[in-house]
């Protein structure tokens, strides 16, 4: 802003200019605010703990993963290990074991939740639709080892 | 000249209460000592009104500061569109309570290589300025604790202390940003110090008292014989340079240069933790009251109630009690402060200077001439 | 005497004259207006800056040396996390980038998915900047009304994709999911809520004498240098530079688009906060002519597994803090021998020890404000 | 708050004094569980979600929380928000302790419980936050939502309200879970469990298969149909420069050849040095060029003594006028690194990537040979100053020395870092190999 060659009067202009933009301006800003702090209308919080009735996710918000049961406890993971190699960090183990009939069927569904990034990859990969992404998003915990989770009630079918 | 004075009702109640306890007591007192009880009288008498005005000076500024951070909180939240503390009490009106708790029990160090006497007594040294400047407001006709005729000069005087508590601070910490911020802080205060001083003396100038209840009730009657109005147009620039100045002087956004949490991380109290920064934000609320009773003291009519000249709007002004409308007044203002501390950008530091060397400066040297003139012409 | 031999590692500048008011200010790594991770040693004169030097790397994850056992797909989430305020626009990057390689096209429904995402990450990056700039300046209002309006975009983005920041949604060959019906209403009124708000907003920031008088000829850049120190977007705009990647080197269906690059000349650090501005008009103004033009048909081109042929790819687009380019190498499989991304901020922080010299530590923070650094970006 | 603490001492042999310690525990509590100030510190994404948290929306200030402290000494909660590296970890520890107790962290998202995105293959990641710093609590997610982040605030603060004055607040222990490879430990378990599994079954197993030797599982696994989608043409757009001029490959690379005859132009498939004497004639250079569509820049391979005279040549001719640089960086492959110039022309719209093949130095012993600069190019951070930095870069990630570079120093990692990460051969201890 400074200009070395700057003449008296032209200082001065300048000077007297600023005097009445300045505080113009300040009030343009002044109103603003007011217009806003005397509007109760446009406050926009959501109160978070005392909402959680009405407090939803969207349909396709990803949570933590989980494993699509139908009412007796079963679920349709074959272990074919998709998820798994998808996976970017390996937060799934697909531990697999062999059935009475010496079948290879899931065993258990192991999920380190404390490392899952939430990409969803894993969901795409699974051929079967056996695996989704919960709407759950309260997940704080003051134990990490609740972090490795198992996701499967039951052995797989097969 | 310091005698504290509490005026008529609580004042008159000491000086006849003492003689009256001490009938009670002389018959069972040795001779001896019955020789000194005159002069005791005055003592014990001094000493009760001492601690009484103690007691009145603290309430304002202690109490007033929690209902201020509160209040701070929620107005710039809804200026942000947001709610602000909601959860404890009704909407959260005991937030701050809670805070002042909190940091009372927090661990309390001092950095390596700081000078730990001086780290600590800053923190004091700046509260010492407000609550000497409160002792001197009239919060009514008979609220004033100590009616000092020089009350001007002495708040002039006064208000350096400030000043030197966070210099202390800053340097004390070992830090440098603490030390860059307290540097700020002395140059941009001693700085305002001057047009703030020079707004005071043209209050003192136009309405003839150096004494603040005198200039008080020289704003006795309607809403037009404030300062702010009483005397066209100068009054009101008064007011908005007294206000800039202030604001500056309270070192608050947007003149907190010296905080300038963006740029130093919190300046000269980048060091302090629990009582010690407590003190420090408690100081910057008391500091926001003193300023504005000020302002309310020497600009908006003090206690007076703001009559429009309507006899029938009048009289049911004129029921509430005088220290109501001084605290509504000061409530105000204290909301113009934060409106305009959630509205503006930070200046820098020279164009800080800059503004008051070359802006404040010549308009109220100008302004002194202006009101001497009118008073010439007019007064 | 101040001579190289005394100085930390990194200064240049040689002082003939004794000078004992110098001394050194650390700034970061964890500092309020640093934007996350950077660390600034700064060679101080008073309070005006002799010269400043900054470290990177405190944010350094390696993304690159661990792209290099992943696979092609598992790459675009590390994208996200590079510039996680345009993380939708990352994943374009890397998408266009595969699309090359594997020669598919992309039909015009998922074109328009992708414009309209891309337009609404631009609108949120800058409503971030915004805030951070006033919030920089000292206005902490600004921090909160620029978030106000970044949150409506971000719940658009987090019903399209399924997460409001690391969205990981592009695909080669178009996106994850088609958009669902809601979707377009829902950017239709987010226009017409920012048409309203934008001029609150300008008339709260861009003519405050205050603001005015912290960032007019502060920290000026001039063309030559921009250019020089490879500065992209905003930055190089601002200097005077009329370069766009969407209209220079245009990619997805931006030359169907009517838009303008704002451009202004002085290069200081007003300049680059108005063309950001202006830019958030010109976005807005994309995003009506594709909403308007929102065609239907399929979302995706058929799907193949993600196998990049041997060679060499590269893909430019402009995010909102610039040229963000990436550098596919690809042997066989489906794993990258090396993918390396160029960021804008990294190259826009360069000029940074050259705008600064001589200016106060204040202007510093506004400087730094109007380059608008992500640090995981520049650090990777 | 060392105060509180001799609480039940003083006043324990009070009568009363237990229902007096006890409220004491309660009106502290209550103040410390109501009052958190959080300290203004972040890293990466999380960050960004936890400003978002206090802004207008979701408004942290709710909770009392909304005095985010620059200075750590004013803080009470430090949510470590985003990734934490090796360089980042002592700062950290300095915040830390620099908070003055009773004093609680929080680990806000993936990357600070265990490295989130970045446990696997990484050198520089700090595998949680636990591993520096006590935490308390732990909100997974990548980045977790502001709800979320108020959940977390919430459980901390049960957590408060449970310290009583007998039993106070102090500080955790670090545990390090630095080497813990969640994958590999859990399939290790699982195989132990199996083998025991496999023993016990075998003669169930047995049993089954003679009882029903035909058995067929009747569960058939559907697979899920996904949308048949058309194939479509990829459009090859042509870039343009701010003004005229544009220059296609092949004119590009005839103009560069006519100047310097050691310059090819490869297919860009090959990554093998020249090994051969001979330079390939120019029209077997058209040839590859003309392989690739429009939009893909032209590569030429240019030799490390010509690589200097070439980029001033090409910044300095009045057709080409490369004015501006994306970027360099470099390839590590077996025996050679190869430097990539990526030059670009602002005014005409043109690129040109240059290619410098450099072999390696492999006369330094093969124990140095890690922590050794294997080759040297010229720096043109004369001719681009936006070199600086890149060209660190490269030096930092693949040992490259740059030849009258200002200021070649290490630019990510610390100076004392062992290693160049992006080569092949590098290893680290710290680094735990991606199991799949």
């Amino acid at each position: 802003m400074k200009k070395k060659n700057m003449t008296v009067s032209r200082y001065f202009k300048r000077y007297l200019k600023r005097c009445v933009t300045g505080p113009v301006s300040l009030v343009m800003g002044l109103s603003v605010t007011l217009k806003y702090f005397f509007n109760p209308k446009r406050i926009v919080t959501e109160q978070y703990p005392e909402n959680k009735k009405t407090l939803k996710m969207h349909p396709r918000y990803r949570g933590r993963l989980e494993m699509i049961e139908d009412a007796e406890g079963n679920n349709k993971c074959t272990a074919c290990g998709m998820c798994e190699k998808a996976c970017p960090n390996a937060s799934i183990n697909v531990l697999a074991t062999k059935n009475i009939a010496g079948k290879k069927v899931l065993g258990r569904y192991e999920y380190h939740f404390g490392s899952c990034t939430q990409c969803g990859l894993c969901v795409e990969a699974c051929p079967f639709g056996a695996i989704r992404m919960s709407q759950a998003f309260e997940v704080a915990t003051t134990d990490p080892t609740s972090l490795d989770m198992i996701l499967n009630k039951k052995e797989g079918q097969g | 000249m310091f005698t504290p004075s509490v005026t008529h009702p609580i004042g008159d109640f000491v000086r006849k209460l003492v003689p009256d306890a001490m009938g009670y007591v002389t018959p069972y007192l040795p001779q001896s000592v019955l020789e000194y009880i005159p002069a005791a009288n005055s003592v014990v008498a001094f000493l009760i009104n001492a601690v009484i005005c103690i007691i009145a000076v603290c309430i304002v500024a202690i109490g007033n500061a929690p209902i201020l951070i509160y209040m701070e909180r929620k107005v710039c939240a809804h200026v942000q569109c947001r709610l602000g503390p909601m959860r404890l009490g009704w909407h959260g009106t005991i937030q701050t309570i809670a805070d002042v708790l909190k940091m009372l029990f927090k661990e309390v160090y001092a950095p390596k290589g700081a000078d730990k006497f001086i780290f600590y007594l800053a923190p004091m040294v700046v509260l010492i300025a407000p609550f000497l400047v409160l002792t001197l407001i009239p919060f009514d006709k008979n609220m004033v604790i100590a009616n000092v005729p020089v009350g001007i000069p002495f708040i002039i005087a006064v208000n350096g202390f400030g000043i030197l508590g966070i210099l202390l601070g800053g340097w004390s910490s070992n830090n440098k940003y603490s030390l860059l911020g307290s540097l700020r802080s002395g140059a941009q205060m001693i700085s305002y110090e001057i047009s703030f001083a020079m707004i005071l003396l043209f209050v003192v100038m136009v309405s003839g008292e150096t004494n603040l209840l005198s200039i008080t009730q020289g704003q006795e009657g309607t809403i037009l014989d404030w300062w702010i109005f009483k005397i066209p147009v100068l009054g009101f620039i008064a007011f908005v340079l007294f206000f800039i100045s202030s604001t500056a002087e309270l070192n608050r956004a947007p003149f907190d240069i010296a905080e300038a949490e963006q740029e130093l991380t919190g300046g000269y109290h980048t060091e302090y933790n629990g009582t010690a920064f407590a003190m420090f934000y408690l100081a910057e609320y008391i500091n926001l009251v003193t300023t504005s009773s000020l302002a309310t003291t020497c600009f908006l009519g003090g206690f007076y109630p703001p009559l429009i000249g309507v006899e029938a709007v009048d009289s049911v002004l004129m029921m509430v009690p005088g220290f109501v409308w001084f605290f509504a007044k000061v409530y105000f203002m204290i909301w113009c402060y934060m409106m305009v501390r959630w509205t503006f950008v930070r200046p820098r530091v020279d164009q800080l200077m800059d503004f008051e060397w070359k802006f404040l400066l010549p308009v109220n040297l100008v302004l002194l001439g202006l009101g001497g003139a009118y008073i010439v012409l007019f007064g | 005497m101040i001579n190289k031999g005394n100085l930390p590692p990194g200064f240049k500048i040689e002082r003939s004259e004794s000078n004992s008011e110098e001394f050194f200010i650390n700034m970061g790594p964890q500092h309020p207006s640093t934007h996350g991770a950077l660390r600034l040693a700064l060679r101080m004169d008073g309070e005006t800056i002799v010269e400043m030097v900054p470290h990177f790397g405190y944010i350094h994850r390696g993304i690159e040396k661990q792209a290099e056992n992943m696979n092609y797909l598992q790459y675009i989430l590390l994208s996200d996390r590079q510039d996680y305020l345009t993380a939708i626009q990352n994943n374009l990057g890397v998408c266009l980038a595969y699309e090359k390689a594997l020669n598919i096209g992309v039909p015009e429904r998922a074109e328009y998915i992708r414009v309209i995402l891309q337009e609404l990450g631009r609108v949120a990056s800058h409503m971030v900047f915004f805030a951070c700039f006033g919030g920089d300046l000292g206005g902490q209002t600004c921090l909160l009304y620029g978030f106000k309006e970044r949150e409506m975009v971000h719940d658009i983005i987090e019903e399209v994709t399924g997460s409001r920041l690391t969205t990981n949604f592009f695909r080669p060959g178009g996106s994850t999911f088609d958009v669902p019906d809601t979707f377009i209403p829902r950017v239709k009124a987010f226009i017409k809520h920012m048409d309203k708000t934008m001029k609150d907003y300008e008339r709260f920031l861009s003519k405050n004498i205050i603001v005015l008088e912290r960032t007019k000829g502060i920290g000026i850049l001039s063309k030559e240098d921009a250019i020089a120190y490879g500065c992209t977007g905003p930055m190089l705009r601002g200097s005077g530079v009329k370069y766009d990647v969407r209209k220079n080197d245009p990619y997805s269906i931006y030359d169907q688009f009517d838009f303008d690059v704002p451009v202004t000349y002085n290069g200081d650090t007003y300049d680059r906060y108005t063309i950001r501005i202006a830019e958030i008009h010109e976005s807005l103004k994309i995003l009506k002519q594709a909403v308007e033009k929102f065609p239907e048909g399929p979302w995706r081109a058929k799907e193949k597994p993600v196998r990049l042929p041997a060679g060499r790819y590269y893909s430019a687009i402009e995010t909102a803090k610039g040229l963000y380019a990436t550098y596919v190498v690809a042997a066989s499989g489906d794993k990258p021998y090396r993918i390396h991304t160029r960021g804008p901020s990294f190259a826009n922080l360069a000029p940074l020890n050259k705008m600064v010299q001589g200016q106060k530590i204040s202007d510093l923070v506004a400087i730094l404000a109007t380059i608008d650094p992500v640090i995981p970006e520049i650090d990777r | 708050m060392g105060i509180v603490n001799y609480a039940p001492k003083i006043l324990d042999p009070v009568p009363g004094g237990k229902y007096l310690v006890n409220m004491i525990d309660y009106v502290v509590n209550w103040a410390r569980a109501n009052s958190i100030w959080p300290l203004t510190y972040g890293t990466s994404c999380c960050a960004i979600e936890m400003m978002s948290s206090s802004m207008a929306r979701y408004d942290i200030a709710r909770f009392g929380s909304e005095v985010f402290r620059a200075s750590p000494r004013q803080a009470d909660l430090f949510i470590i928000a985003g990734t934490i590296t090796r360089r980042m970890a002592p700062a950290l520890q300095m915040l830390w302790e620099q908070i003055p107790g009773p004093k609680y962290a929080i680990a806000m998202g993936a990357c600070t419980i265990s490295g989130g995105p970045f446990v696997y293959d990484n050198y520089s990641v700090v595998r949680g936050a636990q591993n520096l710093i006590p935490v308390d609590v732990f909100i997974p997610g990548c980045p977790p939502r502001p709800e979320a982040l108020f959940h977390g605030l919430l459980t901390l603060r049960e957590k408060i309200l449970h310290e009583t004055c007998r039993s106070p607040w102090k500080e955790g222990d670090v545990r390090d879970v630095s080497t813990l490879d969640r994958y590999r430990e859990a399939s290790k378990a699982w195989l132990a469990l199996e083998r025991i599994k496999d023993e016990e079954m075998a003669e169930a197993r047995a049993k089954f298969k003679e009882e029903n030797p035909e058995y067929k599982s009747a569960y058939k696994p559907v697979r899920v149909k996904k949308e048949e989608f058309p194939e479509v043409e990829r459009k090859a757009l042509l870039g343009k420069g701010l003004e005229n001029g544009f220059l296609s490959a092949a004119e590009i690379f005839t103009k560069t050849r006519d100047r310097f005859n050691r310059v090819v132009a490869k297919d860009m498939a090959t990554e093998a040095i020249d090994t051969k004497s001979e330079v390939e004639s120019a029209d077997d250079c058209l040839e590859n060029i003309m392989k690739y569509p429009v939009d893909f820049p032209l590569e030429l391979t240019v030799n490390a003594e010509d690589y200097l005279d070439v980029v001033k040549f090409m910044r300095d001719d009045e057709d080409l006028k490369m004015n501006f640089l994306i970027d360099v960086t470099g390839i590590d492959y077996e025996d050679h690194f190869e430097v990539i110039t990526q030059l670009m022309s602002m005014d005409r719209g043109h690129k040109v990537f240059i290619r410098v093949p450099l072999k390696k130095n492999f006369g330094i012993a093969e124990e140095k040979r890690a922590n050794a600069i294997l080759a040297q190019i010229p720096s043109i951070t004369s001719l681009y100053p936006a070199a600086e930095f890149k060209e660190r870069e490269v030096y930092d990630m693949f040992g490259i020395e740059f030849t009258d570079h200002p200021d070649l120093r290490r630019i990510f990692l610390d100076e004392d870092f062992t290693g160049f990460p992006l080569r092949k051969d590098f290893t680290n201890p710290h680094m735990i190999r991606r199991p799949l």
